[in-house]
């Protein structure tokens, strides 16, 4: 299955990339695709643990099942305001 | 609606669009960038969002407050992407007959976007650029 | 300088003559005359003085707030004279460089100005004129 | 000795006036220039204390001994804000 992957503020200065299509084993959960970010960029060697997670524009746990079409985003700490 | 904007924000014009004539408090909220962070100086900031997500936020807490204090009217505008020292980054105006549950709402509002929605800023000092917040988040 | 004013309060100045660099909020307070007060409809306001004392007693209260919140800077002005509904009838700027100590500053304040400056209104409304608290103060 | 009585709001709608010149004798207090005035204007007659009370533009109590020259004024209810 395949989910698009969104980077923003820090997680796209680190990637150089806004967006990226994943290919993903079925039952895959969100925490591990932030894993294998961690395999790709030294910059996240020192975050073992994933940021805020959305899936699909709702806040989300890293333990949740990712489908087939999901919009997965690592939320890095928000400072609005 | 929209939350977000690229300009200017006009908090006069969000207050008139906000007030009703049974409102006799009108609270504006203004955060602005500031010359300092932390012992550090600032010369500009950028503000970087997941814009759908962060709208979706923003109706959600606006909603939130609302069902607490529902005498109060609520305007919400952040603003994104290069920002300078003075610029209002975010205008939070709440209106109501009473004054208390307007502040009351305010307080609740900003305390609130501040933990949830999607927004993040990198600042530029003269020691370069950093967004907020991350170095902080190593574990 | 003085707080007191008779014809409309521009509160973006005031906001822009208040603020300094190292301010990240601004809080805005707006009193402003609505169409009911105590259940009866109201059409205008007109607000009279005793001028010096009213801007002593303003000063007085502005220096009391900043001995305890000495990080805010804070601006207000109170208007005078006939006022109709949606009219500010006074504007509190509190600006610091964290939020908190502005939202404290404000709430001081207005509850303070409220409570000992010598302003009165007198509302009119389809049933008459009224002098407000005038007619609660029998004893 | 004379002071000058400055009226506002409700009190310069009673007596018409906005400021008169009072003559007392020597050791008058402010709470005394109230019951005087309790005497010329019906509509104070349920208003037996005074309302609060400022002499040189400043707060003071219905005890306070006038001296020559004093302004004084009688603070119905404010409303301010």
């Amino acid at each position: 299955m395949n989910i698009r992957l969104l980077y923003f503020a820090v997680l796209r200065d680190i990637t150089g990339k806004s967006e990226v299509e994943v290919s993903l084993r079925d039952g895959a959960r969100a925490g591990e695709v932030w894993q294998s970010l961690r395999e790709q960029y030294v910059q996240l060697a020192d975050y073992r643990k994933p940021p805020m997670i959305a899936v699909n524009e709702t806040y989300a746990s890293a333990e949740t099942v990712l489908r087939d079409g999901d919009e997965l985003a690592f939320i890095p700490p928000v400072a609005g305001g | 609606m929209s939350y977000l904007t690229d300009s200017t924000i006009d908090s006069a014009d969000l207050a008139r669009r906000t007030m009703r004539p049974s409102d006799g408090a009108c609270i504006v909220f203004e955060g602005v960038v500031r010359d300092h962070h932390e012992g550090k100086a600032v010369q500009s900031i950028f503000y970087d969002a997941y814009r759908p997500m962060a709208e979706k936020e923003i109706s959600k807490i606006i909603d939130d407050v609302r069902s607490q204090l529902s005498d109060v009217a609520i305007g919400v505008i952040h603003r994104l992407g290069h920002l300078r020292v003075g610029d209002a980054s975010i205008v939070i105006v709440c209106t109501s007959p009473h004054r208390a549950e307007a502040y009351e709402a305010s307080r609740l509002l900003i305390d609130r976007i501040k933990e949830t929605v999607p927004i993040w800023k990198k600042e530029r000092g003269p020691g370069g650029e950093e967004w907020v917040g991350w170095q902080g988040a190593k574990c």
